[in-house]
């Protein structure tokens, strides 16, 4: 349209593993293009490899022996053909010097230019440019003074609540909750004597509270002819430990005036680093109503599947749309959402156990097949988990045409998924999903923290569970044992046999 | 056949005895006895129909010494009751296994170290986490049974530790699942 | 609204087996409904059985046995407790007198009255409604005298091209295609001298000739309070012998202004015998841009879910609604396709073979889990696929943001969805998706025997297949020989080990 | 091992041999020799390496005498070669054998009858389809192998049929595949 020069992708290596490089592949795979996937020793059978038309080697297990290996991957891209390159999330998706190094070598970086991801990758560096290009952040300031009237002074401007912080501070130190203009004073001056006592400097610095915030993100879209849209915004604020466990889209906490505010915020975000391709900017939003820049996303994030139910789009189709040339396909006013999509992060974790990693093998793995409920995996049955990556082995995301209905879709599919041999938090993203607060919508990053501060025991098997159990150990059922399967009886005996009447006979094996 | 599993804080006796019409079993669960019809499905699932007529699907999986079951919604792991060896949680053993599967990604004592209480003696990182391992006690190490940049499996013996006063009687601690 | 009563429904009775079953069952436990299977002898371990909170025994195989005896399925609800019947499609769900006794019972019927049901069910008498109602059927007429010219006036009333019929006939005697008047009276004579010899009567009728029909049905929803609705059309050219193969929505043949034309004259077609549930329209759609009536299917009907996926709507849920008496949650107004759905069937027929039916057990059965991809299914992997009920196995469901990416989706899942144990017409499936005629949405109810009149010959295994299928002896792979399938490792190998890596001493077993 | 295998009209012998290295295999398809490099995944499925580079994945099930096989994209049948049984097509037998799996729902023929060719004799229904077993010349019906209400098998014989002028000589259609 403007001079910007279609180039045609036939072939694109996905420099990532597990479900987000499957999710690739697909997009690709759909359209026609072919793909390259590459892998670590660890990796030999993963199915983002069997998904793969080509897959290429690139090191042992230790990421930082393969994935995050730029000349590796470059090498692979090379020999294999492959005329772009996607890196997913994580690995080397905002690593400024991968996407120059990929464009150096005459191929196409299927992400923003290297300027938007240095210029979003350094905090306080992006938090000025936000502040230049209008974007709320935090309130908060250095005071003229450090008397305790130019700081009260200060204090009246950033508002209440607000946070005394020690300047040099850390680790809670020097830290004091302020609700009103009375608890002033006392707190600054309590402040003032802990950060000298911790760290031999007075200077306090202030900053609005956000009580029970809310993690709202919008996802952002540019093409390389100036146009920037969203595609409103998700909710992620069940977290633990800053890992996002939940997220939906829309934010039961955001109407449409709200969204429309937001999503400018968030073009406008995008606009100031001339952001090209899937974007995601994260914000705080107080009980009050108002939102604050956190932090922007320059990739694919983990949670784009809630935004595509809802919004009708293909993030990574439209990601190869954009990094060929081609205008965004849609105005703002063509984007609406329609009804609501919720997604779980099943991860290998203990929640009887803080948490801890698990590993195994996937003994059993059988995902939901409800209409509504896309699962996007990097893991099937019979593959091993293993200590090396990341412990999300799959995201299960329910859409319903409101919030009740995508909650009772999600539910049905948690309850339905088999997974045996890996411990993970399947039964702690049930107990979120059947949470009153959580049905109720009444959401905020110290959600889990509160309502989870033990996270979760081991479920006691039941009754039903025990009957299996023993009958299981008679019949010789269970992996390798005595059972049947379809497989073993070998096809087309007689269609009337009683096959599921078992007696003694095959019973004790 | 019979197998005695941990629920919750019961060691419960688990058996089942095929009667003579097929697919008909007496199970036993601890002193409870039912009367259960058995069909298995072609993916070697079951559906089992109780006493009151009620049926539900089951799905069976196993490992070492646990069955992975999916009854009725939800699964939940069948294990061999722990029995005589009393529970045996990590707590015991004062945290100087390794807490999860993974790599031994720094070792900060030295055999003969005193160490004290909450001292961080080993950091061990799995899938991008990284998890400290801390004296339970003040003490010496006595023994490093690991090295940086090994895999080690849950439970698997890191420091040994002895107690400040009796450098001649250590306490191991014993891998109680080598599984890595 | 209009005095309706609420009647909450607690408990479904699904009247039904296979995806259907499933599709109802899902559709319950998401909202919090308990639901009830029936079963035949030779589906009790089948996939809705193992759905479903209970299931009931109602007879052997044969389904004039079982699934077709009203007494049995009543029997088995009113033991269950269940308020409510659901009958899917096929079986009773066009039976009025067993939606009679179902109220009879106290039960809510989830379908339309009995009324409706009979006023559809003879093609005439509902064509001569639907005329009534102002709704286009093909146009005909009995000449008011049979003397030529008579006809020939009758003929110009009904346009060219026209068929003559003969009156009394049947099976192509005395039919004659017309496609001007220069054709007609010769034809007219030929028409009355074979219908003559054939019948013993002269008599001829005349009918409009649709000239490559597309075969174009509404999905309508009706509730008590007097509102029917439309969710535009589903296209379903794509048939052999009258069974529909492929299916979508929207269709490529139908714009905005024939939609809005065809769903005015479904929704008369449905107020006119006050349609309340989920009903279906069909038209014939001619090249000319003429449609007419052709029957309604009052029940759900097998390919709803491209409707679904491209109106954003779970029919199902909407059908319980209705059900318990709600008013329609939207109105005309509200509804807009987005995106488009296509729809195949999975048969257990082959292609090579006049599309006789096949039989056997499905030794491996992975259909694909892409974005974007639907698997309604009534079977999974080990289940035997018998002679009793319907070849049908399973639906796949693909959504794209336009037509040629519902096609790139569906031509992908189709490769990937691995089948073995039983013959299915998959490759005849890739080979209509494929076809350029099928992606230029050329379809007309032809396509099948114009472009496949031999059906398709079975594939000739490539050289990859025979490769893989050397080593698989060499290796005793295959179902319950010697590969170490993850099941069989046990969990918590060493995750460095080598399985993939397999040496002579495992071959050869 | 090694196994003769239909592919159109050719019948090609297949054999692999491991080789001293781990998952490499010489694979001959005919006369052809291939190296391949194999690992085998999780689910039992194959990724097979080629000579030029190329990768790719396959899945195998194995029943009475076919393997049925998934590979890069679409499902075959790999058939043992019918070699000397000369194609062996229900062609050749004249349509007396059930046509597929099904129920005998009419025989509409009697022992000793003389039937014309095109002459319907029995109706088989499968999943709600209904199929004419058609008399392939004229004849006389010497035996009747199947009863109404029966379920038969694909190929299993239902009618002989024998040359009207030789009563003597009947020519029975041998069951191929005795699967219904």
């Amino acid at each position: 349209m403007t001079g910007v020069p279609v180039r045609p992708i036939a072939k694109v290596l996905v420099a990532n593993r597990g479900e987000i490089a499957i999710r690739v592949i697909e997009a690709c795979a759909a359209r026609g293009i072919a793909t390259v996937a590459v892998y670590s020793e660890a990796d030999a059978t993963a199915a983002h490899v069997r998904a793969a038309d080509e897959a290429v080697l690139i090191g042992p297990a230790a990421a930082n022996e393969s994935y995050l290996v730029t000349a590796r991957v470059l090498d692979a891209a090379r020999r294999t053909g492959a005329d772009a390159i996607h890196p997913g999330y994580g690995f080397l998706s905002e690593n400024a010097e991968f996407a120059e190094a990929v464009s150096a070598a005459g191929m196409t970086w299927i992400g923003p230019d290297a300027f938007a991801i240095r210029a979003m990758g350094t905090k306080i560096a992006a938090r000025e440019r936000m502040m230049a290009a209008g974007v709320p952040v935090v309130p908060g300031t250095h005071a003229a003074g450090q008397d305790l009237d130019a700081l009260a002074a200060a204090a009246a401007e950033v508002g209440f609540p607000l946070l005394v912080k020690a300047s040099a501070g850390g680790g809670g130190k020097g830290m004091r909750a302020v609700h009103g203009e009375a608890e002033l004073r006392p707190a600054l001056e309590a402040a003032r004597r802990e950060a000298l006592g911790a760290f031999g400097d007075g200077a306090l610095y202030l900053e609005r509270l956000l009580l029970k915030p809310r993690h709202i993100e919008v996802q952002v879209f540019g093409d390389r002819h100036g146009n920037v849209v969203h595609f409103g915004e998700r909710e992620c604020s069940i977290q633990r430990r800053h890992q996002k466990v939940v997220e939906e889209a829309p934010s039961p906490g955001v109407d449409a005036a709200l969204r429309a505010r937001m999503g400018a915020a968030a073009v406008a975000a995008a606009k100031a680093v001339d952001y090209v391709g899937a974007g995601t900017v994260e914000f705080m939003l107080d009980a009050s109503g108002e939102f604050f820049f956190l932090e922007m996303n320059t990739r694919l994030q983990v949670e784009h599947p809630v935004t595509e139910a809802v919004y009708g789009v293909d993030l990574v189709g439209l990601q190869l749309a954009v990094a060929m040339g081609a205008p965004l396909p849609m105005t703002q006013a063509d984007i609406a959402p329609r009804g609501h999509a919720i997604e779980v992060r099943l991860y290998a974790e203990d929640p009887a156990k803080g948490f801890l990693p698990a590993t195994g093998t996937l003994l059993r793995y059988r995902p939901s097949r409800a209409p509504g409920i896309r699962h996007d995996g990097g893991y099937i049955e019979g593959d091993a988990v293993a200590v090396h990556y990341d412990p999300m082995l799959a995201k299960l995301i329910a859409w319903g045409e409101d919030r009740q209905h995508a909650i009772g879709r999600l539910v049905r599919a948690l309850d339905d998924w088999e997974v045996h041999g890996v411990i993970t938090n399947l039964p702690f993203l049930l107990a979120v999903a059947r949470h009153p607060e959580y049905r109720a919508g009444n959401l905020h990053t110290g959600f889990i923290p509160e309502h989870f501060p033990d996270g979760l025991p081991e479920p006691i098997p039941g009754e039903d569970a025990l009957i299996a159990a023993a009958l299981a150990d008679a019949m010789g059922l269970g992996a390798g044992a005595g059972a049947p399967t379809g497989a073993e009886r070998g096809a087309g005996g007689d269609p009337s046999a009683p096959w599921h009447l078992l007696g003694p006979w095959r019973g004790c094996a | 056949m019979s197998r005695t599993v941990q629920v919750g804080d019961e060691a419960v006796a688990l058996a089942a005895r095929a009667s003579a019409r097929p697919g008909e079993y007496t199970v036993s669960l601890g002193e409870r006895h039912l009367h259960v019809t058995v069909r298995v499905a072609g993916d070697g699932s079951l559906l089992v129909t109780r006493d009151d007529g009620r049926t539900f699907a089951a799905s069976v999986s196993r490992d070492g010494t646990a069955l992975w079951i999916t009854a009725g919604g939800g699964t939940a792991r069948v294990r061999e009751a722990v029995g005589g060896r009393g529970g045996g949680s990590s707590a015991d053993g004062g945290g100087l296994e390794a807490p999860m599967p993974g790599k031994v990604l720094r070792i900060t004592c030295a055999p003969g170290e005193a160490v004290t209480k909450g001292q961080t003696l080993v950091i061990v990182e799995a899938m991008k986490m990284e998890h400290a391992v801390k004296a339970p006690r003040d003490g010496v190490v006595a023994e490093v049974r690991c090295k940086e940049g090994v895999l080690v499996g849950t439970g698997e013996p890191l420091i040994v530790l002895t107690e400040p006063d009796l450098p001649d009687h250590p306490s191991p601690v014993v891998a109680k699942e080598p599984t890595p």
